[in-house]
C-alpha cells in the first residue's frame, strides 16, 4: 500500500491531485463523470469581486500539445461563489476545497477573500496574481515583486486560511517574484498559470483568439513548469503547488521529486475528462515501480 | 448526459469532393435528441473535434464532416475498423415542439443535424419542408436521404447550377409554423431578417472541453450567459442577441 | 509561380527558411542530405572568443514536441572558424551565411564580432545574448534592456555588416528589450532563443540534464514564439527573424503574418535532417492555396 | 554516409521478458561497418531512438532492443507489416584490425553490436572469443547465434544462474590480442582495468540528432572533442580520457 497523502500547509489530502482553476468548473459538469471525492481537492474556477462575461470569442485555439484561451475569468462574482456554488458543491464534494481569486486592484482582493474567508469549505486561498487574459491587471500584479508581495500582504490581513499567491511563468525571474510572496506572509505558491501565446488562423489571416493573444498550456508547458517549481521550490521554504502540462502519474511524480507537494491537472481535464481519476488510479502502482512507498517522501528529492 | 468511449468505425466515405460520411459503432445511449453533437479525440491533436450527430440507433451513430483542417482530413484517412475515442450525448439538441409544418433550413455542413431532426418531427407527426443550402450542384449531399424521409426537399444553389439558385432564404414557402437552422453566420443573419415565426438555431463555437467546464464558448443571451457546448448549441430565435 | 524571395535587413534571400543556430552546424552534415544552397541562408553554430567544450553530459532531453539542450556553447572559437570552417563552407555553400555570435563579457562579443567583419561571406552577424546554458554570461545580457542595448552598441561600432540581436524569451517584457536593441542600433531582431527548461529521470532521482536546467525548443514552443515575434514587430520598425517551434511550411507562413522578415528553423532539422528541403519545397504549394503570390506580402499582415 | 529512408517490419518478437528482435526490410546501402546504429522515429515521440545494427544483409537490418521506456514500449507493441522512418548508416562503427585472436565482450544490451562485428571478424579470417554478461538466466540471449557462427562462447551472469558466475571479465580467457566491447560504464571500468591489449570501446549518449550537427553527445579524448554519434559511438582504447 503506497501512502499518497500530503499534507499542503496544514490541509491533508489522500492524493496530491488537484484539478487546476479554470479547467474544472465547479465541479459540477466531473461528478457526472466519477466520483470527484477521490480527488486530493480541487481548485475552483477564478472568481472575482463582480461578475464577469469575459472575453468575446473566439476563446480557444488549438496547438501543438497544448491549447490556448482567453476566457477572460468569465465568472458570477464573489457573491454568487458563496451564495449558490458553494451551497451546491456541498452536496457534491465533502473535502476542501481551493478557491481560486483574481482582482483588478489590491482592495478587489482583499474584498473577494475575506469573503472566502468565511466559507468552511475553503481550505486554502489561491490568489491569482498571473492572468494574462485580463487587461489593465490581473497579470501585471504577477509580473512584478512588488507589487506581488502587496496583494499578499492585502489578502493575509483578511483571512486566517492559508494564502497560496499563483505566478505567471511569463517573467525574468520567478524566484525572486516567490520569495517576495513569502516574505509577504504567504504560506505557498502556486505556478505555473499560462505562458503568454498566440495562434494566426492563416486562411482568415487574423488571430484565432479574438482578444490576439491568451494562456498557452497543457503538455507542451510541462518543462517550463517543471523548471520553475524547481526553481521556486530551491529559493523558498513554503510548500508549492506545481501545475502545468500535467497529464499523467509519472508527470505528478516528476513535478513532486521538483520539488511541489500537490500538483495541478489543468487542460488536460478538458480533452479526458477522467484525467485526474485515470492519475490517481494510476500513482499507487507507478509509485510501486519506482520504490516508492510514501509519496510525501518524494518531494524536492533533486538537489 | 454524456460519456467517453471507444467507437468503431464502419464507414467512412466521400460523399462529395470534401463531406465524408462515417458511420460508427458503439454505446449510443447518452445521444437523446436530434441536434447534439459528438467530440472527437484524434491522435495527435490536442483538442476533440465537435461533429453533430446526423443520425443514431441503438449501436451506431452517423456523422458528415466536411475536411476543412488537419483534424478532419485526419479522420478522412481513417480505415474502417480503426477505433476513436469520443465523447457523446453533447449538448442541449433541438428542442420537439409541437409544430406542424415546420422549415428545416441547413447551410453546408449544417444539413447533418436536421437529419435526425427531420426524422423525428416527422415521427411526431409534423410534415417538414427542408431547405438545404449549397455553393454549387458539386457540393449537394444528402437530398436523396432527406427525400427518403418522404418530406418535401428543396435544395437552393448560389451559382445555380443545381436547384433553386440563389440562398436559401430565397426557398422560403409559405405556410411554415416554425424553424430550425443550422449554418453559417450570414445564413442565420438572412433567416433572422425573414422568418416570420419562431425557431431555433444552431450554433458553432471554438471548443476547449465540449461539456461546460471551461468556458471557452460563452455567448451572451437575453436572459443568461450561456455554453454553446452545454447550454446550446442549440438556441431558440427569442432569446438570441445578434 | 509565387515569389519566395526577401530582404533580410538588406540581405536578399531566394526564400524566407533559414536554419537556426546550433542546429545546423557549419553545414557539412546536411549537404550529405540534400542541396543546402536552396536554403535562404543558415545560421552557424554559435562561436566565441575562444574553444569551448561547453557542458558536460547528457545534454539532451526529450520533451513532449520538443526537446531540451544544454550544449553550453561547444565550438571551436571564433579564429578556427574564421581559418578553417568559413574556408572550407566556401566550397559546398554559395551565399551569404548568418554568423552567430556568443560571448562573456562586451568586450567578447566586440571582439568576436569585428573578426567576423572581416569575412566576406557573413551576410549578417547574429548577436546571441539569449544562451540559458552558460553561466555568468551568455543569458544576462538578454534578461535586462540596458545589458542587451551595451552588447548592441559595443558590436554595432565594430562591423558595418547588418547586426541581429537574438533574444532570449525568458523575460517579462520582451518588446522593451528589442526596443532598447533598435534605439542602441540594431538592425534587426532575432527571437525566440529556447526557454529555460527541466526534466527529471524519475527513474534515477536526478536531472536528466547533467547541468539540470537547458534550453527548451522544437514544435511545442511555437505559440510562444509566434506571439513574441508579434509583440516585438509591433513595438519596433526594423526586421524581425522569426524562430521557434517552425517545422512546416504553414508554421513559417504562420510566424511571417506575425510579423517574421525570415523564418529559422532548429530542432526540427535535429529530428528531421530534410526539414528544410521539404519546407522550401512546399512553401510554394501553400502560398498558392492561400492566394499568396509574393511572400514579402504577408510580412505582419496581422493588425 | 547515412540516409532517411522508410522501413518494413517483417519481424518482431521478445527474446526474454525485456529483449526484443526486429527485422527491418528496406535499403541497406549506408550501413557500412559493424557497430554502426539506426536512428528511430517513433509516432508522438520527438527525438529519434538510436538502436545498434546487430546484423544487416542485403535488404533486411536486424536489431535487438530493450524496452526500458515509452519509445522502446511502443516499439515491442508495433506489428509486422508497420513501417518506420529511420536513418541509417550513423556512426563510425568498429574497425577491423589485423587480430587474430579477440575478446568481443557484450553486457546485456551491448550484446548486438557485436554480432555482425563477429561476422566479419570470421570472414577476414579471425577466431573470435565472445564473452556475453547476464544479470541473470532469464536474461540471456544470442547466445545460439554467436555459437553459430563458429566461436567459442562463454556467458557470464551475476547471480551465476547460467553459464560463468560473476561479471564478464570473470570469463576472460588468456592469448587475446585484442578486444572490442559493448556495454554499461561499470563494465567498461573493468574491463580497462583488466585487458591487457589495445581494444574499442563502443559508448551510449543521449543523442538529439545522431549525425553531427548538434553536439549533443560531444566527449573529450586524449586528442580532440568528439562526437559519440559521428566520431564515435566507437573510440580506441589509446585516445579514451576515463
Ligand atoms: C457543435 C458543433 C457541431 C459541428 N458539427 C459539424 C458537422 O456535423 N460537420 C462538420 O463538418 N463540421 C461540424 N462542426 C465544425 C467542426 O467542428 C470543424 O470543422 C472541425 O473541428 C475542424 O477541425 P480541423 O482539425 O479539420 O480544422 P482545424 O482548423 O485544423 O482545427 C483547429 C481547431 O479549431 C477548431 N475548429 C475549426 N473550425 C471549427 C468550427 N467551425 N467550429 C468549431 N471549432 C472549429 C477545431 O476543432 C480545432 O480545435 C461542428 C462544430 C460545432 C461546434
Ligand atoms: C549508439 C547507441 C546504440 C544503442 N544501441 C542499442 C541497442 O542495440 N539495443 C538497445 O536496447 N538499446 C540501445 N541503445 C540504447 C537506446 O537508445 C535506449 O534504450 C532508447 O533510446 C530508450 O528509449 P525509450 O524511449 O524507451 O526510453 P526513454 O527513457 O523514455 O527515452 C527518453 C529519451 O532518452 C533517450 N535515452 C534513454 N536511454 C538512453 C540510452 N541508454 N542511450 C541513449 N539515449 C537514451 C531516448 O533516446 C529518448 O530520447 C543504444 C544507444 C546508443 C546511443
Ligand atoms: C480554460 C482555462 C481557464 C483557466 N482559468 C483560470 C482561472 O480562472 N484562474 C487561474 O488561476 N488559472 C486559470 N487557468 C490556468 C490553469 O489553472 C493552469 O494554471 C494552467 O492551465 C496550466 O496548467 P495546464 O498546463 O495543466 O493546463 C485556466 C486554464 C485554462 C486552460
Ligand atoms: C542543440 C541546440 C543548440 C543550439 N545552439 C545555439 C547557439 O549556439 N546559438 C544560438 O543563438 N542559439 C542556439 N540554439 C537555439 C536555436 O537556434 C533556436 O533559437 C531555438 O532552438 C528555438 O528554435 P526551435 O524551436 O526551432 O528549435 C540551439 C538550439 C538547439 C536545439
Ligand atoms: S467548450 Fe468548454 S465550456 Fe463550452
Ligand atoms: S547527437 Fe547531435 S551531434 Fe551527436
Amino acid at each position: 500500500m503506497v501512502d499518497l497523502s500530503v499534507n499542503l500547509a496544514g490541509m491533508i489530502m489522500d492524493n496530491p491531485v488537484v484539478p487546476a482553476s479554470g479547467t474544472f468548473g465547479f465541479g459540477k459538469e466531473f461528478k457526472d463523470f466519477y466520483d470527484i471525492n477521490m480527488l486530493g481537492s480541487f481548485s475552483f474556477k477564478g472568481t472575482t469581486k463582480e461578475e464577469r462575461f469575459g472575453n468575446p470569442t473566439p476563446r480557444i485555439a488549438e496547438c501543438t500539445s497544448g491549447m490556448i484561451n482567453a476566457v477572460g475569468l468569465q465568472n458570477p462574482g464573489v457573491h454568487h461563489v458563496v451564495e449558490h456554488e458553494l451551497v451546491e458543491m456541498k452536496e457534491y464534494f465533502h473535502k476542501r476545497v481551493i478557491a481560486n481569486v483574481s482582482g483588478f486592484s489590491v482592495d478587489d482582493y482583499a474584498y473577494t477573500c475575506e469573503l472566502l474567508d468565511k466559507e468552511e469549505q475553503v481550505g486554502i486561498l489561491e490568489v491569482n496574481v498571473s492572468c494574462p487574459n485580463v487587461h489593465g491587471g490581473g497579470m501585471s500584479f504577477g509580473t512584478s515583486a512588488a507589487a506581488a508581495a502587496e496583494v499578499t500582504k492585502a489578502v493575509k490581513a483578511v483571512t486566517h486560511k492559508p494564502v497560496f499567491i499563483k505566478l505567471s511563468p511569463n517573467v525574468t525571474d520567478i524566484a525572486e517574484i516567490a520569495l517576495a510572496c513569502e516574505e509577504a506572509g504567504a504560506d505557498g505558491i502556486c505556478l505555473i498559470n499560462t505562458l503568454l501565446g498566440m495562434r494566426i488562423d492563416i486562411n482568415k489571416r487574423q488571430p484565432v483568439i479574438a482578444n490576439k493573444m491568451g494562456g498557452f498550456s497543457g503538455d507542451a508547458v510541462f518543462p517550463v513548469a517543471v523548471r520553475m517549481v524547481y526553481q521556486v521550490s530551491k529559493a523558498c521554504s513554503i510548500p508549492v503547488m506545481g501545475c502545468g502540462g500535467v497529464s499523467s502519474a509519472r508527470d505528478v511524480i516528476e513535478m513532486m521529486m521538483a520539488g511541489a507537494t500537490a500538483v495541478q491537472v489543468g487542460a488536460a481535464n478538458l480533452v479526458n475528462p477522467y484525467a485526474c481519476k485515470d492519475i490517481i488510479e494510476a500513482l499507487p502502482i507507478e509509485c510501486e515501480k519506482l520504490g516508492i512507498v510514501k509519496i510525501s517522501d518524494i518531494i524536492g528529492v533533486i538537489d | 448526459m454524456y460519456k467517453e468511449n471507444i467507437y468503431k468505425i464502419c464507414e467512412n466515405k466521400p460523399l462529395t469532393e470534401s463531406v465524408f460520411k462515417m458511420v460508427l459503432t458503439g454505446d449510443t445511449k447518452y445521444i437523446t435528441a436530434p441536434g447534439q453533437f459528438i467530440n472527437i479525440k484524434l491522435e495527435g491533436k490536442f483538442l476533440r473535434r465537435p461533429i453533430s450527430v446526423c443520425d443514431c440507433d441503438e449501436n451506431t451513430i452517423t456523422i458528415l464532416y466536411k475536411v476543412v483542417g488537419e483534424g478532419t482530413k485526419q479522420m478522412s484517412e481513417m480505415q474502417v475498423g480503426e477505433s476513436l475515442d469520443i465523447l457523446t450525448g453533447l449538448g442541449n439538441g433541438f428542442s420537439i415542439t409541437e409544430c406542424r409544418k415546420p422549415l428545416l433550413i441547413g447551410g453546408g455542413v449544417g444539413v447533418p443535424p436536421l437529419y435526425m431532426l427531420c426524422k423525428r418531427l416527422v415521427e411526431n407527426g409534423a410534415s417538414p419542408t427542408v431547405i438545404l443550402g449549397f455553393n454549387t450542384k458539386d457540393e449537394v449531399f444528402y437530398e436523396d436521404e432527406f427525400r427518403s424521409l418522404g418530406v418535401n426537399t428543396l435544395v437552393t444553389t448560389v451559382d445555380g447550377s443545381y436547384g433553386i439558385k440563389g440562398f436559401v432564404t430565397d426557398a422560403f414557402t409559405d405556410g411554415y409554423d416554425y424553424f430550425y437552422t443550422c449554418g453559417p453566420m450570414p445564413m442565420f443573419k438572412a433567416i433572422e431578417a425573414k422568418a416570420k415565426t419562431s425557431g431555433q438555431y444552431s450554433f458553432e463555437e471554438r471548443m476547449g472541453c465540449g461539456f461546460g467546464a471551461c468556458m471557452g464558448c460563452s455567448c451572451k443571451t437575453k436572459y443568461a450567459n450561456k455554453r454553446i457546448c452545454k447550454d446550446g448549441p442549440v438556441l431558440f430565435r427569442e432569446e438570441i442577441v445578434w
